[in-house]
């Protein structure tokens, strides 16, 4: 059994990061996920396993220090908050023109703008349908725990890598800066090598060339092509999800991340008065677990999108029932950096669903 | 004009670098980048790095610079070249990471990237081509313009009371302290060209002894978005250009020079 | 048995590490426990508060509107709390500074005057373990054996003569509360 | 001997810009008369004897069209 | 009758924006929009109306002048492409978030990265779900004509006051780059007065604040409800499309900008060979004409959506014809810079519903 | 100690301006921000001019001084407050057009913004507070933290061969034509308030003449950040701050002073 | 009638002018133009091209595979645009320059030389009104009067005197092609 | 008469950060006495006479808590 501790969700991504192999992060502050950066300077990676710690002038120069090392065929994470992540929407579209691996966490809070640095859920399409410009998918995680917090950036490392894609881990501040337990997984040395692709000098072999750019639009629709079939795979192999009361479940609730855990309250209290209630809880949300969630629909008398957020995952959720017009699915959710209750959930649910039936 | 006695491997004198590639330079005719994008192929090639080398892509009309020189190469977003330079150097250490960049890659949209950069004092060496213009993008005005010149944006000159006059970047960057080797060259003479390598070895070695920034501006024609001829254009940067941006060293062995 | 606490000061008061303390103690007693931090601006020289939770059943939210527990060390935190404490709640207070004193008759009250008790001690930064110490007694889910090794691993190796301190402190909450509760 | 160096000319590669003749101290460069090349452009050719090998040509071609030859001193 | 002249795209957006008494406008040099700030700086607006041009130093800055601009109470526009509307995405969300008014127009090539200079209509869901952090809408206008250049640029700066909300213009290289025939409208002289909420010296009222911060949750979760109500009244209120050949359609595209100009041709063909299929061209992306598609869907066989990327808009599609399962929504776009041809869409609608059933 | 006798409006010498809001201040005790807010609004009730100044609030601890001085203002985006300045100022050329920034806003993040403003010599007023330090997120280094210095990401002290030495923005922006007054002050002393006083109302003052940007930079505590009182923090400041940052003007009407 | 035209050469040949001057011309007499340049990088001292749509009906795509005409100024677009004329189309080119002559005999091809006839005029900057003056002969839509506008249009008021030249020039070119077609 | 001037402490926006205690030059400001203010600070008083009305504490003071009154020479 790994190494036992009560830690932040924050400070389970730093530490996990070292134990990673990461080589190298960038990031600049911002609440509420400081703690990340803050960790790392004083855990001295530099010194426990040669990992680079830098903070960057901004989130803009940390994005493109990441695809530097990135491109150079390092382990490189950054993490940010939501307006920290908007700055590097041209950056990350870059990363995935280019193909290049990277863990980016986005501890997202209340926006738009300025917002409040409390926690939220509002930046799931961002996440998802990509931000930046161009046709590109982030692989999207969604941790629920400060344990899957720190599994999670291994994981991120891994999927990365084996899709030369970048991979987002998409928390929030109240994952990030709530203590739990966790076990932490044994350290992994960081790599020796570098990948065949990278730039790091081209000793015995052809030149390298890491970029996004191809002058010829028939051949940048190659390379489109080349992405949308590496994005269909992503889809096919790596659709990651959990149930929780799902077997005969009449209703079902979808909801990921700090929505999940509360909403898995909730689905106690609605089984405690005889309600058959269900959850799944989103893993990967590009992937979207869409065949899980119609396999369920048959079943289903109704099913709740629960979100901190106007209602963004509701749409995945629609387009994955498209074969069932006749079950209702609807969105419940506070936004704006309040956090719901499982029993307002269970509330908003009887409303729309039982009260009304 | 025959002179097959003379046309011998043992008499050859010059010939371009080994490691540029087959591929014809995209640059328009006269342009100073193709002379800097040789100069870079030669000093590596001299210096004998060219498996330890990792250069830096702009934006700009060098974008596509990767294809020229057979060397390792990352193309970053526009302005961002020191930022991701920074990255490889510091996960890289011991290869030899150098950017080339355009006066707007570097002093506009990348202005804050550069002086960052500098400032910390990365062990990088900076290749800034300043021809006072945004050549790639069809000739719009760059913050190195100079007054009263014309461009698409500033069709009726640059006027320095809306606008702002032009920008020595490089002087700015040498009174950092992260900077060790800061000179401001041009490649429009065959002595200038001369100089300008010995500048750019120097700016390589020197990223051996990790003493920071050697930064290296060349001050360049952009003939098309001029409109001048080439040998107009080198003429008149001769006149215009290098009064406002003066040839020369700016700081050696970490010392400004006055 | 589950308790949902909120201990709620100033910044400086020791708030943070006192609910980690028993964060801690709580998961080396197996029990599932979170801790979660208000956080932001206001934390500057401002309030501080934390929200404990320990469980005997994972933890869904751990944030929450209201609580068994609340453990109040100013005034602030006194008005802004109070109405949060369920009905048949317990809310422990520290007098020092507290000019509007709780008006609910619903829940538990108990109050000892920690910040005199520490000035007296000569040892200001174990106020927040003289408060701990009152929790304990009061809500006995804690065995002290985990509360004195979460003490332990809590202060740098470096400090050890403040675990002696901060045991005495917690020593003396438990005193404390238990003269409030014979009165 | 008059001929010390020659260049040689990849004809296809010149740009026509002319600023190797602007830099040949001997002007024994010029463009063709009204040729081009495959992509259009004039290009230079050694008009006359009287190149010295000195490469300032070549080295301030800004497409390495020139490759120069300079005789050993014997 | 207006002027007529003809006209570049971009030259048209730039001419349009001095006539609809545009205050300023900030901008950063992109292919394949340079032509708008070049046009500015030509036509001399600070002469002709007083209209500030200003070069910014990159689009970062210039968002944030627009910002600033919209938060002084003048109409104000920038203009970028691809890469460049990356970079904006926090401006975006704090505009919205401060419930800014001011026109941003995206020229959009060929992503990700830096992609290539050729058309692309790969940005719809950065513009219609947005790219930036929170919840927020951006009103999206998709003109398909020079004319709708022209006319969208008035458009979008009533919509953006009426809403106080930032309005894109989601156009291409194509449509930026082509000229046709344009007829100006007339005019409109610049404001000579300033809202109400516009932070421009408190003079006889008390003082006006712009931010899009609210350090209590609560009080932002008001404001992000009100966002929300006002993004509904959108919908309700500013859905705008255009139909072509629907009437009697079996089988219908749906397509928006260049790519609804080019289908339009493809209905011709179609029609030629006794196919019937009709053309549907949202005119605004956000809101979407959801209820005109589904209004036709039920005597549909058949929707193809065709879109210059991998398929963005299609989801949306997808969502409006919920209620009709058994109705096959496909994608067809060329992507990465390749314009399809009237030919090939139809070839592809051909292999795609014709062939099979 | 009664005083009713002298306690009268006739007798009143100082009292906090009426420009500020009931509102009590966000800033942790003893912070020089208190200081610089209670500042701007005196010298903007002095000059009267209250109806037509448009403050530019930064992302820093001055995030809501919005809520403090009751004037019209603008919340920027972190590092974007001269981006933001500058076009109000474009668009009401005769309002007085101000920003408020801190070191990480203006000397990390916004440094391409601070740097081009300047050097366009936009007509607006920069107050700048430099704490070496990113105060509102929690104490994190900035570009100004100095050498050796602790803060929660560099716990370890500042260690300038990794993060480069403290920046002087403030001299590099003095450099440049579109300044027009640059002066470094300081709030922890009734003598340096009132000299910060004078140069806020010279600067304010300036904007009328449109000579180009004033920009003051008020070196100040961080006492939280820094975790001294703010008795020792000041003292603190005396002794290392001022050291690399000495106080005094810079450029005075255009010229720089040496 | 529809013409859908690709004209391209070099830069600086004056092939996006005279694109435009066509779809002006076409657009006075009330018939559908498009004008879309090829845009890019490649426009620094390389390629390059503009397709021109004149039509009696709405134009949907300005870009193309295939064209009806193409006029062509230089050997690289002469290798890249004469696959794409479409069956029965017409292919004109300046000989000047021409290394490889087109081969296809599907297609209607005539040649002139422009290049060598501007410089005898001693005016090279109206090449490409000697080409349009070619065009104009061989597909009959543009009505000289409109042209004659557009160019008039197209022309600073100052540099009135090259308006004369620039439609001798054209006149030259229909006259250039009628020797090429009377063969 | 000694009193010349005076201070009107405005007790609960005090913050007790002790600034203007240190800048009176007549030493004549210090905390009250282990009390704390409604926001849990230490405040500041007047402790003996002696104030000149120099207003040194007040423009020192980040938070504006005090008020001076100086009175008039007859
Ligand atoms: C984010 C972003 N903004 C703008 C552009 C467009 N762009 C490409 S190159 C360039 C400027 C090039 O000028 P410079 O750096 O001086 O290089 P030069 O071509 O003159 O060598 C611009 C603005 C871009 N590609 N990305
Ligand atoms: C884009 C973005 N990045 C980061 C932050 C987080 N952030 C808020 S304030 C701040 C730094 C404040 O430091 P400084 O500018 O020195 O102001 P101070 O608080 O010290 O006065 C940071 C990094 C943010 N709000 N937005
Ligand atoms: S546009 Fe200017 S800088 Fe670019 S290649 Fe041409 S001449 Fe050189
Ligand atoms: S090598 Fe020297 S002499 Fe010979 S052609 Fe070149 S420049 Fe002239
Ligand atoms: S310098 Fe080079 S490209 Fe230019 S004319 Fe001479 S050989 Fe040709
Ligand atoms: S954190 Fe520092 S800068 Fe911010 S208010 Fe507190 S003392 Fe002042
Ligand atoms: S006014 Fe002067 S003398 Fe009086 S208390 Fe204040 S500082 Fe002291
Ligand atoms: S300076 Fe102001 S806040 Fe500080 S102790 Fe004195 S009166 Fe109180
Ligand atoms: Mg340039
Ligand atoms: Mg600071």
């Amino acid at each position: 059994m790994g190494e036992i501790q009560l830690m932040k969700g924050n400070e389970a991504i730093a530490e996990a990061a070292i134990r990673a192999g990461c080589d190298a992060y960038f990031g600049y502050p911002i609440t509420p996920q400081s703690e990340i950066l803050e960790y790392l300077a004083a855990a001295n990676p530099e010194k426990r396993t040669g990992m680079i710690v830098l903070q960057a002038e901004s989130e803009l120069a940390a994005i493109n220090m990441v695809y530097g090392a990135a491109a150079a065929g390092k382990k490189v994470m950054t993490t940010s908050s939501s307006p920290g992540i908007s700055l590097m929407q041209e950056g990350l579209s870059y990363m995935a023109g280019a193909q290049l691996p990277g863990v980016i966490v986005n501890v997202v809070r209340g926006g738009p703008g300025l917002g409040t640095i409390q926690p939220s859920q509002s930046d799931y399409f961002q996440s998802t349908k990509g931000g930046g410009h161009g046709d590109y998918r982030l692989l999207v995680l969604a941790p629920a725990s400060v344990q899957e917090m720190s599994d999670h950036v291994k994981l991120a490392f891994d999927l990365a890598f084996k899709y030369r894609n970048p991979v987002l881990i998409l928390t929030d501040g109240l994952i990030g800066q709530m203590m739990e337990k966790v076990e932490l997984f044994d350290p992994v040395p960081r790599s020796k090598t570098l990948p065949d692709w990278a730039a790091c000098g081209k000793k015995g072999r052809p030149h390298n060339i890491i970029t996004s750019l191809h002058l010829d639009a028939y051949e940048h629709e190659k390379m489109n092509q080349k992405l949308k079939e590496k994005y269909a795979l992503m889809q096919k192999n790596e659709v990651r999800y959990e149930t929780y009361y799902c077997e005969d479940a009449d209703y079902l609730i979808v909801a990921y991340g700090a929505s999940a855990r509360i909403s898995q309250k909730t689905v106690t209290l609605a089984r405690n008065r005889g309600i058959k209630l269900g959850l799944l809880r989103p893993i990967t949300l590009f992937p979207f677990p869409s065949e899980a969630i119609a396999r369920l629909a048959a079943q289903l008398n109704g099913i709740l999108s629960v979100e901190m957020s106007h209602g963004q995952m509701v749409e995945d959720v629609l387009l994955a029932t498209r074969q069932y017009p006749a079950l209702r699915v609807e969105h419940f959710g506070r936004f704006g950096g309040v956090v719901h209750t499982p029993e307002e959930i269970l509330e908003a649910f009887i409303k729309l669903f039982i009260q009304l039936n | 004009m025959e002179s097959t006695d003379i046309i011998k491997p043992e008499n050859l004198v010059y010939k371009r670098s080994r490691l540029m590639t087959e591929q014809p330079l995209s640059y328009c005719p006269g342009c100073g980048h193709g002379t800097v994008t040789n100069l870079i192929a030669e000093v590596i090639e001299e210096l004998g790095i060219e498996s330890e080398v990792i250069g830096i892509a702009p934006v700009g009309c060098a974008v596509t610079v990767y294809d020229f020189i057979a060397i390792d190469w990352i193309g970053a977003a526009h302005g961002r070249a020191t930022a991701v330079a920074t990255a490889v150097k510091r996960v890289l250490p011991d290869r030899y990471v150098f950017t080339y960049q355009g006066d707007g890659d570097l002093a506009a949209i990348g202005t804050a990237e550069t002086i960052h950069a500098c400032n910390r004092g990365e062990n990088i060496t900076i290749i800034f081509v300043n021809n006072g213009i945004y050549g790639m993008t069809g000739g719009q005005m760059a913050p190195t313009t100079l007054e009263g010149m014309k461009t698409s944006t500033c069709p009726y000159g640059r006027d320095v009371n809306m606008q702002g006059p032009p920008i020595d970047i490089t002087r700015m960057i040498a009174v950092l302290s992260g900077t060790y080797y800061v000179t401001r060259q041009a490649v429009h003479t065959p002595a200038a060209v001369r100089k300008t390598k010995k500048a750019l070895l120097k700016a390589f070695e020197l990223q051996k002894t990790n003493k920071g920034v050697s930064f290296i501006e060349i001050v360049s024609n952009c003939n098309s978005g001029w409109k001048m001829s080439p040998v107009d254009a080198n003429r008149w940067m001769e006149e215009k250009m290098f009064k406002i941006y003066p040839l020369g060293d700016i700081k050696v062995d970490g010392k400004m020079l006055v | 048995m589950t308790d949902e606490i909120i201990i709620a000061g100033f910044g400086g008061q020791g708030v943070l590490s006192m609910g980690k303390i028993m964060a801690y103690a709580g998961m080396m007693q197996e029990m599932y426990v979170s801790w979660m931090p208000s956080y932001g601006p206001e934390m500057r020289g401002g309030t501080a508060n934390v929200t404990v939770i320990l469980s005997e059943e994972p933890v869904s939210s751990p944030i929450l509107r209201n609580y068994d527990t609340a453990i109040i060390l100013s005034q602030q935190a006194l008005d802004k709390f109070e109405p949060l404490v369920r009905k048949g709640g317990t809310l422990l207070y520290d007098s020092n500074g507290i000019i509007r004193v709780p008006q609910r008759n619903d829940i538990q009250i108990y109050s000892i005057d920690a910040a005199a008790e520490a000035a007296r001690l000569k040892s200001l930064r174990t106020y927040n373990m003289i408060m701990l110490g009152a929790y304990l007694r009061l809500k006995p889910l804690l065995k002290i054996d985990n509360v004195q090794s979460a003490i332990k691993k809590s202060i740098p190796a470096r400090y050890h003569h403040l675990f002696e301190e901060n045991m005495k402190a917690l020593d003396r909450g438990m005193k404390m509360i238990e003269e409030v509760l014979c009165h | 001997m008059a001929i010390e160096g020659t260049v040689v000319v990849e004809i296809d590669r010149c740009k026509g810009c002319g600023l190797c003749i602007e830099a040949c101290p001997q002007h024994v460069l010029d463009f063709a008369d009204s040729k081009v090349n495959i992509k259009g452009y004039r290009y230079v050719v050694l008009t006359s004897a009287g190149c010295t090998g000195c490469t300032n040509c070549a080295i301030v071609c800004p497409d390495r069209v020139l490759t120069i030859y300079r005789k050993k001193e014997a």
